[in-house]
């Protein structure tokens, strides 16, 4: 039966992707929509440690900046993409190991360890911010402090520089390493693996006491968080055509946070369908100009944590399920996870 | 010589605005384990509304000391009555509704300040030690932060407030068992830790160009001192902006300010891993 | 003599001024099964949370089957084989029972040896019924037990046991009994009890606890009618 | 294919974008002018009033009869201060709203991250900021004043208000580093000499220890391109420390977003600068200027340097869309070439046909009670710095932000 509700958990996942990847187009334009993609990796990278791991890393955008960073200085000095994309997974998951083993074998855990990881942020931020003179160098790569780095090669089809993937093509190479990241996650949280980051979740002591290193796991799982965010930071300088400290910010962390919570921690789907909704609202929000945006942005965010805590996500279950009556699958494992999180 | 007592002076202020800047956020975190990630922009208006009040033609001190801190104080206390007592022991949530407002408030300033408010000058004119001139309201802020350390100290020890606001400290479950409602004294927490937040911003006002948007400059400086003290209220607030505040001076004055603030960074994470419950879970035990 | 699967030397545990367990030698043969009593404060928890690598002696030294453990993780503890319950329940709440047991079975075994060794567990165990439930719905006395599995689906030779009949109703006392016999086929067991009819129905050999130190160690029998324990225990209740 | 797909796209998106924005009409023949601001978070103070001059300068051209005939609407973006939706917006200009000019960008990031995205599109690109200096691309057109022709005039004014021995002190990115390079030339040039120079990132606002610093170091004028709200409190400090009679102070940014409107008058007074633009200019054109401003916008006075750089563009490329008689990129952009100019309430604008810069008046001025007071007009400074590097006659493919060697 676990076999069996998996592939078709991956056929219902592939059908409704290929969907959504051709319909969306027709909605909102592609590059927009590339963008909504990267920040749905990016929630996802979050969702993955914080939701299943219970890690809340208030520095998730650490390996965002990361990623972009170590993509666009490889990419300057290397003049081809490909070695660039995969450096631009490695280092953040590496840098993230180091940064989790020094955590979690420190014992450190909620509050502190939110402290531990906006503490590196903030350097990181401090740091990239002020490298605007030219003795900061990677190679041929200008750091360029606050304004950031412009002008490095773009994706280009492995092995041919001068096959740019740009536009609408590139919205669909985002598309689809969205998808297979969405499918690992799957495949891994249905994993030994993933089942034991949760028991570990749940209870870190429990599990320690079954033979479980749990400082080791939780470094291996925050490393491949990072490695997804990395992988988002990296399509994301292939979007904008320039990285710049932002991506580092406080406020760049903190709507990672937001938008797992508001599409439903604990959930695969929540994450991102909180990212790319808020950060779509935002683009919608930009071509007003009666009101501040500043106060509607905090106006729904108090709303959503007042009337909507769950998140979106479990609410839109919860709710189909009231009005189709009793699903008509037994009590399996996906309805025990509604209503843990729900 | 000359530049030793600077320095120094330099050295207590940083400790001391260190101190101001956490000394609300660390009640309503110590008390409640609510963080307000509003705390700057409690701040922020606890800065304009003294620079309405002195406009307005008010004492300047008693705008600082009194007005402003009564105002915001206000304010939170509308705000812990809106949103935060639905969210009590959700700390995940607290944090985002707070964020929500922070957004909100600086919006609403905007709106009603703009970005071009007129600020105070310093109330204190600067003196000279020596061959230097020194801002003579850097004393005014020391003095400013030791009176408020003393101050709590004394309501927490003095008081049946404070007693009542200790045992909920320890066991929040105790303080209701003991038939104190804890909605009063979330309440009443809540109005303190705000009142201290604005009475920050009031008194660092003539030294910053204030802005809407100015106090995210101080939530992580802030949340980070609260953080690495630990448990114990006072003790951990001073033992923390003591470390932080000497250390960033001293690198400040050696190389550069950025490395300064790179170095009280550096230096919360190596607390951090050294004293994971932060520096009162491992000294000063028990202590308040 | 059976082999010795647990033993400490002059095991000392202070906290700042308090000497929480003082100079500590105790011995476990293979398959015996003991109990640890004592008043409230005498050490009983400390000694096995040292035991057990939760906490880390200030001296002296753990040994397991001859192997020096001291300070020790304790995962790496658990994983020579050794299982551990804790004092207070301590299991996942959001998971359901089958999974809880799957995730400790799972730790030495592959995963379909674990589910299948999980199945005979919650059988053993009459969980049958709720297997899918997940514990936070669940009654103490069915969270012990399902804590009771989780130390026992992975073989064991040694098993800690920190107030295993705490709260727990009679029925559920009876069933524990008989686990606790079933383990003691092929593990040794410690138990660190206050319900003295439990060990009077379970135990053989006890250890008395006073103040850190060990202060008697014999039958049930000839302790419960020691007047030195009496005196320091029992006789608080008299 | 792709075409059909793209069509179907601008169309759908049309829609939204028409069912959302009150301040788009679309007229048929209406020109349209893309804007793409910050005007809202921590730099609307820059945004908001460079959103104002946008629309004040498109109600100017439309009352006099639009251009060409035709009426222009501006379709404007607020990019919220996040860089990454300046990338969206400018995508939004160019594909989906098809518009016939950008203006806008305020951070030197912003207009890289767009920057591209117009040349490829052969859009026509405006950018009204003060900034480094540098960038050389056809494709766009830049009035701020640069560095050098700031300092080249501030600096020795300053020193001859003061003296030889200088400090400086300047932000940490791109503006401050060049801008620090180009004073300290400037002050060799003048026979004096710079003591130190410290940079700041965006987010230092205390200042205690630095004040010691130069204080030790005994300089006889502080040289401080300082940029933004967290920079601000250096003023302050510097003045509650009663450091403001001992040492002169000069800035080359202090006041670009009204920052001495915040400053109270003890703490700015005698402070030197030197920009294009202030509202204290005595000038028909700027009385003109600042009267309509006040009528649009309810007796707003938040013009500033920005804001006013915004206007000249705008009028600068109605001129030359009236001189090409035609909006097509190329047109304008030959017409803008012959070095046109317009005269604004900044003075002057002339535009440098091998940099795409301008040229322009600088004026010196001394901060008095929260105004700019010029005291010296010094008329159609070249920007020299580009200048050096950049020759779009001879190199019209350049498309490089060049760093000038000093």
């Amino acid at each position: 039966m676990r076999a069996g509700g998996a592939g078709r958990e991956v056929l219902v996942t592939l059908v409704v992707a290929a969907l959504l990847i051709w319909l969306m187009p027709l909605v909102i334009g592609t590059y927009t929509l590339t963008v909504l993609v990267i920040y749905g990796m990016l929630g996802l990278s979050l969702g993955l440690i914080w939701g299943f791991g219970g890690i809340l890393c208030f520095g998730q955008a650490a390996f965002f900046g990361l990623g972009a960073y170590t993509y666009a200085i490889a990419a300057i000095n290397i003049g081809e993409s490909t070695v660039p994309m995969i450096l631009a997974v490695l280092v953040p998951a590496l840098f993230a190991a180091l940064l989790g083993a020094m955590m979690f074998y420190g014992r450190l855990t909620d509050v502190y360890l939110g402290v531990i990881t906006l503490v590196v942020t903030l350097i990181l931020f401090k740091f990239v911010n002020s490298t605007a003179g030219p003795q900061y160098k990677i190679g041929e790569a200008r750091l360029g402090g606050f304004n950031g780095i412009p002008g490095f090669q773009t994706l280009n089809v492995p092995g041919d520089p001068d096959a740019y993937i740009w536009g609408d093509p590139y919205f669909y190479v985002c598309a689809v390493m969205l998808v297979i990241v969405f499918l690992l996650v799957t495949w891994l949280l249905r994993s030994s693996f993933g089942r034991i980051a949760v028991g570990i979740r749940e209870n870190e002591v429990r599990m320690a006491l079954m033979g479980y290193d749990v400082a080791a796991r939780k470094t291996v799982l925050f490393a491949i968080g990072a490695a997804i965010a990395g992988l988002a930071g990296a399509l994301f300088a292939n979007w904008g055509e320039i990285v710049t400290p932002n991506l580092f910010s406080l406020g760049q962390s903190a709507e990672i946070i937001i938008w797992c919570i508001v599409g439903g921690l604990g959930t695969r789907l929540g994450p991102i369908v909180g990212a790319a909704g808020l950060a779509y609202l935002k683009f919608l929000l930009g071509q007003q100009s009666m009101i501040d945006n500043t106060l509607i942005t905090g106006l729904i965010l108090v709303l959503f944590v007042l009337f909507l805590p769950r998140g979106l996500v479990p609410a839109i279950a919860a709710l189909l399920t009231s009005i189709f009556g009793r699903s008509r699958r037994k009590p399996s494992a996906r309805r025990m996870r509604r209503l843990r999180h729900g | 010589m000359d530049l030793t007592f600077v320095i120094l002076v330099e050295m207590l202020y940083a400790v001391a605005s260190l101190v101001l800047i956490s000394a609300g956020l660390a009640v309503v975190f110590g008390m409640m384990k609510v963080i307000n990630l509003a705390h700057g922009e409690f701040m922020m208006m606890g800065g304009y509304a003294t620079i309405t009040a002195v406009n307005l033609g008010v004492n300047v001190f008693v705008a600082m000391l009194v007005i402003a801190p009564l105002v915001v104080g206000l304010i939170g206390l509308v705000v812990e009555r809106l949103v935060i007592r639905h969210l009590y022991g959700r700390l995940v949530d607290t944090m985002l509704a707070t964020w929500g407002l922070s957004l909100v408030f600086i919006g609403l300033a905007t709106m009603i300040f703009g970005n071009t408010t007129t600020g105070i000058s310093t109330p204190i004119p600067g003196f000279a030690v020596g061959g230097y001139q020194i801002n003579g309201y850097n004393f005014f802020i020391i003095v400013v932060s030791i009176l408020l350390v003393i101050g709590i100290y004394a309501v927490l020890r003095g008081t049946r407030a404070g007693l009542i606001a200790r045992g909920t400290m320890q066991r929040a479950d105790m303080a209701a068992a003991l038939g104190y409602s804890p909605d009063r004294i979330y309440m009443a927490t809540f109005f303190c830790g705000s009142a201290l937040s604005g009475l920050a911003g009031a008194v660092l006002a003539p030294l910053v160009g204030l802005v809407p948007t100015s106090g995210g400059a101080y939530i992580a400086k802030a949340f980070i001192t609260v953080i690495a003290g630990g448990p114990s209220l006072i003790a951990g607030l001073v033992s923390s902006a003591t470390s932080f505040g000497v250390i960033s001076q001293i690198f400040t004055f050696a190389i550069s300010p950025v490395i300064g603030e790179v170095a009280l960074l550096i230096a919360a994470v190596v607390l951090l891993r050294t004293m994971p419950q932060g520096i009162t879970g491992r000294f000063f035990k028990g202590k308040l | 003599m059976a082999e010795t699967v647990l033993e400490t030397h002059g095991l000392t545990m202070r906290f700042g001024g308090v000497t929480a367990s003082d100079n500590v030698d105790f011995k476990l043969a293979a398959r015996e099964l003991r109990c640890l009593i004592g008043p409230n404060g005498a050490g009983k928890s400390t000694f096995f949370k040292c035991v057990t690598g939760l906490l880390t002696p200030t001296e002296g030294h753990v040994f397991m089957r001859g192997q020096d453990v001291t300070g020790w993780q304790p995962h790496q503890i658990a994983s020579l084989g050794v299982g551990i319950k804790t004092q207070t329940p301590n299991v996942m709440d959001a998971l359901s029972v089958h999974e809880n047991i799957w995730l400790a079975a799972r730790r030495f075994f592959d995963p379909a040896e674990a589910r299948a060794r999980a199945d005979t567990m919650i059988d053993r165990l009459a969980l049958g019924s709720i297997a899918r439930t997940a514990l936070g719905q669940l009654a103490h006395g069915e969270r012990q037990r399902v804590e009771l599995g989780i130390v026992a689906v992975a073989d064991p030779w040694l098993v800690l046991l920190d107030e295993p009949a705490a709260g727990m109703t009679a029925q559920d006392v009876d069933r524990m009994t008989a686990i606790i016999h079933d383990l003691t086929r092929s593990a040794a067991v410690v138990i660190v009890e206050h319900d003295m009819q439990f060990i009077r129905s379970i135990a053989e050999v006890v250890t008395v606890f006073h103040q850190g130190a060990v202060l008697m160690e014999d039958h049930v029998d000839r302790v419960m009618s020691d007047p030195h324990v009496r005196a320091v225990y029992l006789g608080k209740k008299a | 294919m792709s075409l059909n797909r793209r069509e179907l796209l601008g169309g759908a998106a049309a829609l939204t974008t028409a069912s959302l924005l009150p301040n788009v009409t679309l007229a048929a023949d209406a020109i349209k002018l893309g804007s793409i601001l910050d005007t809202s978070g921590i730099f609307d103070a820059y945004g908001k009033p460079m959103d104002m001059a946008t629309r004040l300068a498109v109600a100017e051209i439309n009352e006099a009869g639009g251009l060409l005939g035709r009426p222009v609407e501006v379709v404007a973006y607020d990019t919220q201060s996040d860089m990454a939706l300046y990338s969206q917006y400018g995508q939004q200009l160019t594909r989906q709203d098809r518009v016939d000019v950008v203006h806008g960008g305020i951070l030197s990031a912003s207009r890289e991250a767009i920057r591209q995205t117009m040349r490829k599109s052969k859009t026509l690109y405006f950018y009204n900021v003060l900034y480094e200096g540098g960038v050389c691309d056809r494709n766009i057109f830049i009035n701020g004043v640069t560095p050098a022709q700031q300092v080249e005039a501030l600096v020795p004014y300053a020193m001859g208000k003061s003296g030889k021995k200088v400090y400086i002190l300047a932000a940490d990115y791109n503006y401050g580093q060049i801008t620090a390079r180009w004073i300290e030339k400037f002050v060799n040039d003048n026979g004096g000499e710079v003591v130190a120079t410290d940079f700041f990132p965006l987010d230092v606002s205390d200042f205690g220890s630095t004040i010691a610093k130069v204080q030790t170091a005994a300089p006889d004028l502080v040289i401080a391109p300082l940029v933004g709200g967290a920079h601000l409190s250096f003023f302050r400090q510097w003045a509650a420390a009663g450091m403001k009679d001992r040492i002169a102070l000069a800035s080359t940014t202090l006041g670009v977003g009204n920052e001495h409107k915040v400053l109270t008058p003890e703490e700015g007074n005698g402070i030197m600068c030197a920009y294009n633009y202030s509202q204290e200019l005595d000038t028909p054109e700027n009385a003109a200027f600042k009267e309509k401003w006040a009528a649009m916008f309810n007796g707003d006075q938040s013009m500033h340097e920005i804001a006013v750089s915004q206007y000249h563009g705008l009028m600068t490329w109605a001129e030359g869309v009236r001189q090409a008689g035609s909006i097509e990129r190329d047109a304008v952009i030959a017409a803008l070439e012959t070095g046109i100019s317009i005269t604004g309430p900044g003075g002057k604008v002339t535009v440098d046909p091998n940099t795409h810069h301008a040229v322009l008046d600088v004026h010196l001025m001394e901060m008095q009670d929260q105004q700019m007071r010029v005291v010296e007009t010094l008329p159609q400074r070249q920007p020299i710095d580009t200048q050096a590097v950049c020759d779009l006659s001879a190199n019209p493919d350049d498309n490089t932000q060049y760093e000038i060697e000093i």
